[in-house]
């Protein structure tokens, strides 16, 4: 892989260049809290960020969007407006949740919508600081090979850039006279002490070896209603996680003429109505067997399936439930711990 | 092309917002009188013909005895009843007290002893209380999208669709950061979403005007309430405000459960 | 770009009546002569049919893929949905998108004795299998088709069976749970009261297909495996909520697998091992 | 003894009925009956904390909702002695002139127009008035963006609240409306043409007395601490109950005032006829053009009112967003909600709702309030209403009674004369008189 260096005073310069590709997105500020917004000034730009409310997932399946307009039995996929982005400061775990999301969306029969998104979406990732809430050391999630166009690594005084796909060379081509090609010893030294020094800020850890046995041995558990009665069916968790990819359609219409569209829609295995068939039956009734779902689905079928878990560890569960239904405290009761 | 369906658009007490929110469809207005064959719709229109009907919509709620015969007399030539908004579907803010028993002494302190005898008033109730209904748009007032959303449905014979999850749903969409890990009372959890999380998104807590969402779990909304530290009538008090009649009748056992 | 999965391709509905009261036999071609004879399927598969402004939802297909060219569903009215279907007339054009699912494993069936159990509804994917094997019948065993139903007049395809019943490669036994008709010649008693009628049967060269009624599984395996049945040739289809067909929208989602990719059929011990199958 | 009796009013809000008892060809009787159901909302709010009344009194009516919310939050912060800033008071005042501009219009094209040109809605007259129709929407469009950006939505927004705002509208969403604004200014003054050339029926004329809230500067505006009567006496808004003196009548569920034994009238005509004088720019111009002294006696000139008040809200928004802009920083600062501050007290807000003055009273014990009082401006007029129908129908009694036209002409000028005054009926059903 290539890997460039950049200076931080000309990080802004060099974003600016990427207006060319399309709207820039980054971390700023809400309140307390951070979003990914859109950046027409880069002085909204707060790298302090450690992770937005919503996931960039959000950008590569919106909430909510129409997949067809239609006049008649004519269907029209609207993938023509999906503009194009710079995501900057995507950090490692969530770059694992796309590859997630790659998997599921661009393997076996792959989603048209997410596929044109992730086209037109630079992911431009950046290191970062874990709090008590991150543990994506323990999910193997913070480091990133793949999945990025490019991924700042911030030291010092300059940026390690690596250059990971085609689409990221082009934008670095933008600007090749704000990079330095030379990577000398010194500062590999810096990236390797910087390496150690942040593996030691993981303060959380989660061991999820052996998860689909646990989850296994754990059907009957009582667990599951205690869990289940503090359970507010808000569906925040599954919103905020950036593996999380269900969703729900329905048709608009118009009040008069034959014409609408097909909207999809962030839904959540947290609802109620999710599991019910037509007549009325339901196969997830009460809410201990909906949190035993989420937690089966996230900790066993995609071990089973991909071979690792469905979390990345960025703690947004654990930041986010009223209620303290998260990862870490799902995980430990199942351990009996 | 099939014939259009008759609708009639009927207030009763409440603010009118649910009908004002249809006027205010400025985009669609033309498109909604003419998708219908509109025939009664008195706070728009002054030649309003009351016979049968496909579908009628009902602001308001029922708060005289004239009220009540009317609703019969609806029913009785109407296909589709639809409830639009929190007063016609739960009896509104002015069903707050419903079933406290303070409705008459109120009513006294209002009119006097000298009450004017033109109706017979009584305490506000939901339509559901004197006739069946077959649709219910929740919203104080309703929400403009959906109305537009299920009045397409209903005008081609199909049923309203609304939301059974809550809130914060919506809330999430709209990256709001959560008021209740602020320590700040929010009923999204248990209200109904459609709003598109209106309140939240101004960093203000939900009041909970759509009513009660069928699955809230307000067991566990009223411990982490009252583990922050709120009191029971505070929280009383927020759910009944909209809530109304369904909110009482709903989790009435509920609620005598975690009083004690 | 590749075609767009969620794309419903239009089709011309050619032939349509009742199967029974509340239950609509729709047969349908894709509007292009080249198209419909090429899509190909399996049986145990399902497609989602689409009305715009209403919605989708997924209905096995009834027809064999051995006579292309024509689409057949059989189609109960439940719902928002159907309700809009049982208005369309002939003539008229339907948004189908598909075949998806995983089908039942043919090729496993070869040289092999099959027993078919239906219930009510079930009827309408398995009729798909047994006009296959009927199709191809050198290339299977015995053939068993078992099909109870409440009443003489909730059976789909009556006349369609009835007929199968004078051929003598195949062992066709009809049931029925209450004859309120007074002319009912076959048999009458819940499906399993059939089973006594499977003489001389050779367990591990068998492979079972069920489908219908929730109740119904427990009782029907309970004598399936009485045969001796092994557990990984008990094949059932199970019905989940689905938006997309093609693993996405999760509603369909049971403990690990999605069941309109991994299923609609499965084996027995796929039921053990999975639990919240059925 | 006969009786004219119009059953139902169509094109207003809520539910009301005119009966006109007629004996030896005289006028007996006016009764203007509103049997609208109570909703007690002076009883909801007691025990209930100052933000829940906010929450709460907005629902008294959706047309004047803003008003509600902004009077009862005058009141409930001179009450607990919360200082406006002059952030918030420019939010406010914008977000007032969104719901002006919206129910202006909404009155004085939709619920009024159709009778001066003959038509049973607005929508009927799309094949011949279209342009006059569309330029109502979008008229009401923009008070209605105004609302939703400043109050969270178009209608019960709860975005403004007591001691300031949950969010400050984005600079982004404030240019939007000031170009809004501009671009319909031409809008503007084509309504205030449109009803300047309406024909105005005579029959009812009759003079009033006009009361409306004096701004606090020398300029036009909606809200104010003290009242201005067109006797020319000035009153504090304390003084409100003598300035109202409410009373209970059998035929109706609204209550009535009087102001020394005489009806009064208050809104967008009363403003003009008291404030018309303060008016700058376009809207002046537009007053001085139209203004004669049939409007002190003829009710139906509150429609043309009203559309001066539109020109003056859409001409004054770009003036009020680019001073909001300049030290926009320090609006958001500014205009955030303050804690409430003590929790004990009481007093009475006023504002100009479309339709009047309006008066909400708070007593706060310990941070729940323990008493209310609302007046409300449909009260303040159902006596002036009943005069100006009982002067109409005796004016046209003769040729009532003669031909089924005069019998028309009748209902439609009572009719027209009710929906002059735009009364909002769910407003004025449910008055307290406090022990
Ligand atoms: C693999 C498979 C094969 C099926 N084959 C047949 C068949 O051959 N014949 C037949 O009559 N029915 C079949 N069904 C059931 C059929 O899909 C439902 O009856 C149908 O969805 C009802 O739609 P509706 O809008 O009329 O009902 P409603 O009750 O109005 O449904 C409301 C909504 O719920 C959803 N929904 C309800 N039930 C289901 C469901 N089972 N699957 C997916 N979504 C659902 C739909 O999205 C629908 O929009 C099959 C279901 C599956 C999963
Ligand atoms: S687990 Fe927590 S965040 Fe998820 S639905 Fe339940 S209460 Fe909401
Ligand atoms: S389960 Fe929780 S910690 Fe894991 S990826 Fe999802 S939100 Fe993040
Ligand atoms: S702020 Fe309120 S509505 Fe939003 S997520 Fe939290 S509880 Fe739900």
């Amino acid at each position: 892989m290539k890997v460039l260096k950049l200076q931080k005073r000309n990080l802004n310069s060099y974003l600016e260049s990427l207006r060319v590709f399309g709207e820039i997105y980054g971390p700023v500020r809400k309140d307390e809290k951070y979003i990914y917004g859109q950046l027409d000034d880069l002085d909204k730009l707060d790298l302090r960020m450690l992770r937005t409310i919503l996931p960039v997932k959000k950008f590569l399946v919106p909430p909510k969007f129409n997949t067809f307009s239609f006049e008649g039995y004519t269907y029209k996929p609207e993938l023509e407006k999906i503009p194009r982005r710079v995501i900057f400061g995507v950090h490692p775990c969530e770059i694992h949740g796309l590859l997630i999301l790659d998997k599921f969306f661009l393997e076996r029969f792959p989603d048209p919508y997410y596929q044109e998104r992730r086209k037109n979406t630079a992911i431009l990732g950046l290191s970062c600081v874990p709090d008590e809430k991150c543990f994506a050391k323990s999910t193997g999630t913070h480091f990133v090979e793949s999945g990025f166009d490019l991924a700042f690594n911030e030291l010092q005084d300059f940026y390690l850039v690596w250059v990971g796909s085609s689409l990221g060379d082009d934008l670095v081509r933008l600007r090749l006279d704000l990079f330095e090609e030379d990577i000398k010893e010194r500062d590999l030294h810096e990236y390797m002490k910087w390496r150690s020094w942040r593996d030691s800020q993981y303060k959380l850890k989660l061991d999820m070896t052996g998860m689909p046995d646990i989850m296994e041995l754990n059907y009957n558990s009582p667990i599951w209603k205690k869990f289940g009665d503090k359970d507010l069916s808000c569906g925040a968790c599954s919103m905020v996680c950036p593996t999380c990819p269900c969703y729900n359609v329905r048709d608009q219409l118009k009040p008069v003429g034959n014409s609408g569209e097909r909207q999809r829609h962030w839904d959540s295995c947290m609802f109620k109505p999710f599991a019910v068939v037509a007549g009325g039956h339901n196969f997830r009734e009460n809410r201990a067997e909906r949190v035993k779902l989420w937690y089966t689905h996230k900790l066993k079928a995609f071990i089973t399936e991909f071979g690792k878990p469905a979390c990345v560890g960025c703690g947004r569960c654990i930041d986010t439930c009223p209620v303290d239904i998260n990862i870490k405290t799902v995980v430990t009761a199942l351990k009996g711990v | 092309m099939p014939e259009k369906p008759k609708a009639g658009f009927y207030n009763l007490s409440g603010c009118s917002g649910c009908l004002l929110t249809i006027l205010n469809c400025e985009d669609q207005i033309l498109d909604i009188f003419n998708g219908a064959n509109i025939v009664s719709f008195l706070m728009a229109n002054s030649a309003n013909i009351e016979k049968d009907l496909d579908i009628a919509f009902i602001d308001g709620s029922v708060t005289t005895d004239e009220q009540e015969e009317f609703v019969k007399e609806l029913r009785a030539r109407t296909k589709k009843i639809v409830c639009l908004g929190v007063c016609s579907c739960y009896g509104g803010v002015q069903a707050m007290e419903y079933e406290k028993n303070t409705w008459s002494a109120r009513f006294k302190k209002v009119y006097g002893t000298k009450p004017p005898t033109i109706t017979k008033p009584f305490e506000s109730r939901p339509v559901d209380a004197f006739v069946p209904v077959d649709y219910y748009l929740p919203g104080c007032p309703i929400d403009a999208n959906q109305f537009l959303y299920n009045y397409a449905r209903l005008l081609r014979g199909l049923p309203v669709d609304i939301p059974k999850t809550p809130v914060c749903l919506e809330c999430k969409w709209r990256e709001n950061e959560c008021l209740l890990l602020k320590n700040i009372m929010c009923l999204g959890p248990v209200t109904a979403t459609g709003c598109n999380a209106r309140c939240p998104s101004v960093n203000l807590p939900c009041v909970g005007c759509f009513g009660p969402a069928d699955e809230g779990n307000l067991t566990s909304e009223f411990n982490l309430l009252k583990e922050k530290g709120f009191s029971f009538p505070e929280i009383e008090r927020k759910l009944r405000m909209f809530g109304g009649v369904k909110f009482v009748n709903k989790f009435k056992t509920m609620w005598k459960k975690v009083k004690k | 770009m590749a075609t767009n999965v969620y794309l419903p391709e239009p089709m011309r509905i050619v032939r349509r009546f009742n199967l029974i009261s509340d239950v609509r036999f729709f047969q349908v071609r894709p509007l292009a002569m080249d198209r419909a004879l090429s899509l190909d399927y399996l049986p145990g598969q399902f497609m989602i049919v689409s009305l715009p402004g209403i919605g989708e939802a997924p209905f096995s297909i009834s027809s064999t893929p051995s006579r292309p060219g024509l689409i057949e569903f059989g189609i109960r009215n439940v719902g928002v949905l159907t309700e809009q279907l049982f208005k369309l007339k002939e003539n008229e054009i339907i948004g189908v998108r598909g075949p998806y699912g995983n089908g039942f494993p043919i090729s496993k069936f070869e040289k092999k004795d099959l027993i078919i159990v239906v219930g009510g509804l079930g009827a309408v994917p398995l009729r798909s299998l047994l006009l296959y094997t009927l199709d191809n019948r050198d290339r299977f065993g015995k053939i068993y088709f078992l099909y109870g139903a409440r009443r003489p007049n909730e059976m789909l395809f009556l006349n369609e069976f009835l007929e199968l019943k004078g051929r003598d490669d195949l062992n066709c036994l009809l049931s029925v749970d209450k004859d309120d008709t007074g002319k009912w010649t076959e048999n009458v008693g819940v499906v399993t009261t059939l089973f006594k009628h499977l003489k001389g049967i050779n367990p591990n060269n068998t492979y079972a297909t069920v489908c219908g009624p929730p109740v119904m599984y427990k009782f029907v395996i309970d004598e399936l495996l009485k045969l001796g049945i092994p557990k990984h040739q008990i094949l059932m289809t199970l019905e989940r909520r689905m938006h997309c067909g093609v693993g996405k929208c999760g509603h369909c989602v049971i403990g690990s697998i999605y069941t309109c990719m991994d299923g609609p059929v499965f084996s027995h011990w796929d039921v053990l091992h999975m639990k919240d199958l059925i | 003894m006969k009786e004219i009796r119009i059953p139902t009013l169509a094109r207003v809000e809520g539910h009301g009925n005119i009966t006109v008892q007629i004996a030896k060809n005289k006028v007996q009787k006016v009764l203007l009956n509103i049997p609208e159901g109570p909703r007690l909302f002076e009883t909801l709010v007691v025990g209930k904390t100052p933000s829940e009344v906010v929450n709460i009194v907005p629902r008294i009516c959706a047309i004047c909702s803003v008003s509600h919310r902004y009077a009862a939050i005058r009141a409930l912060e001179r009450a607990l002695e919360i200082k406006e800033t002059k952030a918030t008071n420019a939010l406010r005042t914008l977000m007032h002139y969104g719901e002006m501009i919206e129910s202006n219009s909404l009155h004085a094209y939709l619920l009024a127009l159709p009778d001066f040109l003959g038509y049973p809605n607005a929508v009927a007259m799309v094949d011949k008035y279209a342009p006059a129709v569309l330029r109502a929407l979008r008229l009401k469009k923009f008070g209605n963006s105004i609302m939703e950006i400043t109050t969270a939505r178009w209608t019960h927004g709860e975005n403004a609240a007591v001691g300031g705002f949950g969010v400050t509208p984005s600079k982004q969403q404030l240019l939007d409306i000031k170009n809004q604004a501009l671009a319909l200014l031409p809008d503007a003054e084509e309504t205030v043409e449109l009803f300047r050339n309406l024909h105005y029926p005579t029959s009812m004329e009759e003079g009033m007395t006009f009361m409306c809230l004096k701004p606090p500067t020398e300029k036009y505006g909606f809200v104010g601490n003290s009242v201005l009567i067109s006797t020319g006496q000035e009153a504090p808004i304390e003084d409100y109950l003598k300035l109202t003196n409410e009373r209970v009548v059998d035929h109706s569920n609204a209550k009535r005032c009087s102001y020394n034994d005489k009806p009064f009238v208050v809104g967008a005509l009363a403003r003009m006829n008291l404030l018309g004088e303060r008016l700058h720019g376009k809207a002046a111009e537009a007053f001085k053009r139209c203004y004669s002294l049939s409007w002190i006696r003829n009710p139906l000139y509150t429609n043309l009112a009203q559309v001066i008040e539109i020109l003056f809200c859409v001409e004054q928004t770009p003036l009020l967003i680019d001073q909001i802009l300049k030290n926009y920083d320090k609006i958001v600062t500014d205009s955030k909600i303050q804690k409430p501050g003590g929790g004990t007290g009481k007093n009475v807000g006023a504002v100009e709702a479309p339709r009047g003055t309006l008066y909400h009273y708070y007593e706060v014990s310990r941070g729940l309030v323990s008493g209310a009082n609302m007046i409300i401006p449909t009260t303040q007029n159902l006596d002036a209403m009943e005069t100006h129908i009982r002067v109409a129908a005796e004016n046209l009694l003769k040729s009532a009674m003669d031909s089924t036209q005069g019998k028309k002409d009748m209902d439609l000028t009572l009719e027209m004369v009710v929906r002059a005054y735009d009364p909002c009926i769910s407003c004025s059903v449910h008055v307290v008189n406090l022990d």
